[in-house]
């Protein structure tokens, strides 16, 4: 290929192309490395840790929508010791960019998580998930929580060089506002979007699908919802974006960057097909040979209004 | 595992609605074990959007079948396809049913559609172990003998059959049982499964069931299949990766 | 039928049935009574009017996304005086309870826009649409302003002895905040939900796919998030719902009123198949004999959780 | 207008990729008009959701045909479709071309698969009045000139034809255009249609022009399908009921 570059930066974190693993979506690597080459990758956003292991919420925990599914996982996880002792072996085995996605019930073990982590090298940043709707403490509260937000941006970013994300809720009026106090308080990048609250009920037992009653609607259902999110964050506040939402195809990643993402990560799309992310390079680099276009990079907020 | 565009040799629809899908996939059929399953992305398009998990019901040579019948979309999308068209399998996955142990008549139990891997299991057997099967349904067009031996019925209704479910059925017949040393094969409905796990541990049976629940990749990273262990209340078990075929009594089912 | 009493009651609305036609995807009914009986309907609500007629925005305005669609319409309408003269005597042959849905850029237009439209008898309700996120003075920022939603219900509630439905955003952190002050300041009802802020990109172009850069998000890809609205609604507040949002059978009528509401509308499915209103109801008796549902109202709410 | 469920008699593949559908549907056949368009759902489930618009390319009596290619998920299924299926048409929809004016000549201007209305615009005319076809399109595979009559051909690239556009053709030919009275009926891009206004009305020429545009609902209930005015600035004319086929000068392409 006519030396198309794929690489993006994320503020100053590099990765070889735009295209992560969302967090929830690739487990702790393993299993996704039967069906991709890791060293591939953009980067890999491990599962939601959190300071002890999660059980996270009994079954029924999905259940498919119009182009879309509901999760209610609860963040099942395996706690930060165990993510280290077990997880981490295998992972230091890749040359791919490791983030490491904490979730957690105060903003303490927020601290507490990333205290710990920081010291492995291995994790080259942190993504926090301040947004994930299917746990009642913390959660969505933080989320939703504009001072949280900012409180937890700033606590995380002391305890830890390495770049911090924080992962957005698109349930909120204005995700900007959030995209701004995560600036403000040092925040190297947000991700958006994660899951938007949503339900579904049996008509005959009348009950929720779901276990949990509302779950996390993710999968190209959302992908109109995440761009708009993306775009206002683009438009309101200078900061870099990791978009996510719905991708299902290569030229979705481009919509993504063109909205102004600077890289995107893929959930739902790798229980479809696992191999997906990298049979998606070739066709990004063809189209940035069609388009003329020698750094994928320039995509990035690109759109002509 | 394995991602294939499998060329679909046929459908054959058996009685009762009942479909077999035989698919040409060497891929899946040069290792699968009976009770493992593969997920199937039925369709091309982003509808539907998952795949659709299915026991592998038997194998010859190079292709194998999957048993269903027209439950919703996928299924039904399913049950359309023609010789020329491919389906994408994802496989082989899951752990299958430990059927070399030390035991002499293997009994067979199925509930429905519960009957799905269980000719590929009676195949493997072979002559190696009695094998009778014991099958339930709620009229006689719920009850499935494809590929079945020694076959005794019940039906809720009575319509054929034992009348009473295959947990009655299986008392009704508790001194055939008691005659050699059995390990029970189970796939049914979860209130067939919970009532057959009460009757094993009472009797001193041994018992594996395959279990079914509602999931997303079918290999271990969404964690949507959780099931309650009785080791381990800490932790859930995965259906996926740690089933679907478990010992009954290491699950809450 | 064995006596299956469909009809249902909003407040003191009374309907034939739960179904009604949402706004803007009905006209004023009549291209809609060549494909079905609209004696039978529950009621048709009236695309949104403004004091003077709009124009809209410019092409292109719609664009169909994964089970769904964006729209920016901009809110193009005949106007109220238009509307009276020119709509109305088509709509008075019929015996359909009708809505009147007004839009509006300021407290004033919508208190003048009741103030008009009250006298008219054949009007039997009004739907305040406080939350078209396609209009850019006032849609948005009232859908998204609690103190401007319960001045407009107060305001309008003061001019008309008729029931006041408000149309709420499902663009907000909590929309049952929004339920809560339309309640507090006297409102009938709450319809639920208006249509999801989105957006696409041409990948080639790189310029939005609808003019207006984002439109509204409707369809089954939202029917999760409509539901989910419903139900925090109904949990949180005491006020009668209309559901809306993605309802493509009848087994989505249900789910909405196990959900929490009274009635619902049907929006983007009156395009693809416009007589489906008329073909549903025979199902939901179907449903209610099945089922030992006497009157299909008992279902409001009845989830089991 | 009808919603019909209308059986499908066969697909016919002309070269350059374009299909035929050939569709069972006296309720369509009885009414309609060269020009109008019918909305088709492609498919009973949720994917595509919306409708997709097309004209009505030919009647052959209870039977009528569309002409499109594969250009996203709605052509696929339709180009994939079977004696035996059927298709959900509603229609007809819109206003046609107003061809018993009082002309001698009929131009047919054609820029791709705008050549679609055409065919049974033409079999309508029949013999009352003379027809000349100009048919554009970027290359050789572009130029579509089936049920066409007395047909030059322009082609971007010079690969069949003309080299230039269809515009540039008909200037070309502006003596044999000026020969007798004439009235230019055309369907094509966009940019097609309003070079073609420009050349129109300097030539004195009437023109009508069968319009394009995303459309949801096709019958006036969406607002989906604007279209400005000359004559009213105030009020967009909607392309599914005011249109498809405007008189160029009463509206801005
Ligand atoms: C390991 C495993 C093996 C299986 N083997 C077989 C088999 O051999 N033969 C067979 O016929 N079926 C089998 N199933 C079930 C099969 O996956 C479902 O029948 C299939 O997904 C139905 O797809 P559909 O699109 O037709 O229906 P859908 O439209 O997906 O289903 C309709 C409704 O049923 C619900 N639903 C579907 N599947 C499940 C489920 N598993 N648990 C709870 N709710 C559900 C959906 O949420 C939906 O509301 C197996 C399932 C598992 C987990
Ligand atoms: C009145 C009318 C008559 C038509 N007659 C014909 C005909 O006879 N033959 C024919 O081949 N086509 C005709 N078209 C166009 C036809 O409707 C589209 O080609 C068709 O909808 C494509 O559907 P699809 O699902 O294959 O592609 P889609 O997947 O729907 O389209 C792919 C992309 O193209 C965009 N797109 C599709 N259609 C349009 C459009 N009309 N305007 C702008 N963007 C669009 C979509 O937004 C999408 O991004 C007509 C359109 C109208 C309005
Ligand atoms: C099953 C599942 C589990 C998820 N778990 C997490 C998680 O633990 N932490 C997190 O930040 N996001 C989680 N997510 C959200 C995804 O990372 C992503 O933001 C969301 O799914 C939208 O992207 P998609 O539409 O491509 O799936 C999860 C999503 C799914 C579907
Ligand atoms: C093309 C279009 C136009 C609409 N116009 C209006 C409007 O004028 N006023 C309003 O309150 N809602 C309007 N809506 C929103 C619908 O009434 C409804 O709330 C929304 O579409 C969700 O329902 P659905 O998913 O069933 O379409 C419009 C929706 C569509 C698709
Ligand atoms: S189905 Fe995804 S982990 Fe089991
Ligand atoms: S397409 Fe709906 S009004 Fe024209």
């Amino acid at each position: 290929m006519n030396n198309i570059d794929l690489s993006v930066q994320v503020g100053s974190l590099k990765f070889r192309n735009p295209i992560l693993l969302a967090s929830g979506t690739v487990g702790y690597g393993n299993e996704m490395s039967e069906f991709l080459d890791l060293n591939k990758i953009g980067g890999i956003v491990t599962k939601s840790l959190s300071l002890k292991p999660r059980k996270g919420n009994p079954p029924q925990r999905i259940v498919e929508t119009p182009s879309g599914m509901l999760n209610a996982i609860g963040l099942a996880n395996v706690g930060v010791e165990v993510f280290l002792k077990e997880k981490i072996p295998f992972l230091k085995k890749y040359d791919v960019p490791l983030i490491c996605n904490i979730a957690a019930s105060s903003v303490e073990e927020y601290v507490e998580c990333t205290r710990i982590l920081t010291e492995e090298e291995t994790i080259k940043a942190f993504e926090i998930n301040v947004s994930c709707p299917n746990v009642k403490e913390g959660g969505l509260q933080f989320g939703n929580d504009i001072n949280a937000v900012g409180k937890i941006t700033e606590k995380v970013k002391a305890v830890t060089n390495k770049p911090v994300i924080i992962k957005l809720s698109p349930n909120v009026s204005y995700i900007s506002d959030f995209a701004k106090v995560v600036k403000e308080e040092g925040g190297d990048a947000v991700s958006a979007i994660n899951t938007l609250v949503g339900t579904a009920f049996d008509i005959y037992t009348r009950k929720p699908k779901i276990k949990n009653v509302t779950g996390g609607l993710s999968g190209p259902a959302i992908k109109p919802v995440a761009l708009a999110k993306v775009l206002e964050i683009r438009q309101k506040v200078k900061i870099p974006i990791i978009g996510i939402g719905g991708i299902m195809n290569w030229k979705d990643i481009i919509e993504f960057m063109i909205a102004g993402s600077s890289a995107i990560q893929i959930g739902t799309l790798n229980f479809i097909n696992p191999a997906a992310a990298i049979e998606m390079l070739k066709s990004l680099e063809q189209y940035c040979v069609a388009n003329k276009i020698e750094n994928i990079s320039q995509l990035t907020g690109s759109y002509r209004i | 595992m394995f991602i294939v565009e499998a060329p679909v040799e046929k459908v054959i629809e058996l009685d009762n609605q009942i479909f077999l899908l035989k698919i040409h996939c060497p891929e899946i059929t040069r290792s699968i074990k009976p009770g493992q399953f593969v997920n199937v992305r039925v369709s091309e398009t982003i509808y539907p959007l998952l795949r659709r998990p299915f026991s592998v019901c038997d194998v010859e040579g190079e292709y194998f079948y999957l048993m269903f019948n027209v439950f919703g979309e996928g299924t039904k999308i399913l049950a359309s396809k023609h010789f020329g068209d491919t389906v994408d399998i994802l496989g082989p996955l899951g752990n299958g049913f430990n059927f070399n142990d030390d035991y002499e008549t293997a009994i067979i139990v199925a509930g429905g559609l519960g009957a799905a891997p269980f000719p590929y299991l009676i195949r493997e057997i072979g002559n190696d172990k009695n094998v009778l099967s014991f099958i339930g349904g709620k009229t006689y067009r719920d009850v499935i003998t494809h590929g079945m031996k020694n076959i005794t019925m019940a039906t809720d209704d009575g319509s054929l059959g034992f009348k009473g479910n295959v947990i009655d059925l299986l008392n009704e017949n508790i001194e055939v049982l008691n005659k050699s040393k059995i390990k029970i094969f189970a796939c049914g409905p979860n209130a067939m499964l919970r009532a057959l796990k009460d009757f094993s541990i009472k009797n001193n049976f041994e018992c594996e069931a395959s279990t079914e629940c509602a999931m997303a990749c079918g290999f271990g990273i969404c964690q949507g299949c959780p099931i309650e262990s009785t080791k381990n209340s800490e932790k859930y078990l995965l259906v996926c990766k740690d089933g679907p075929v478990f010992n009954v009594r290491d699950v809450i089912i």
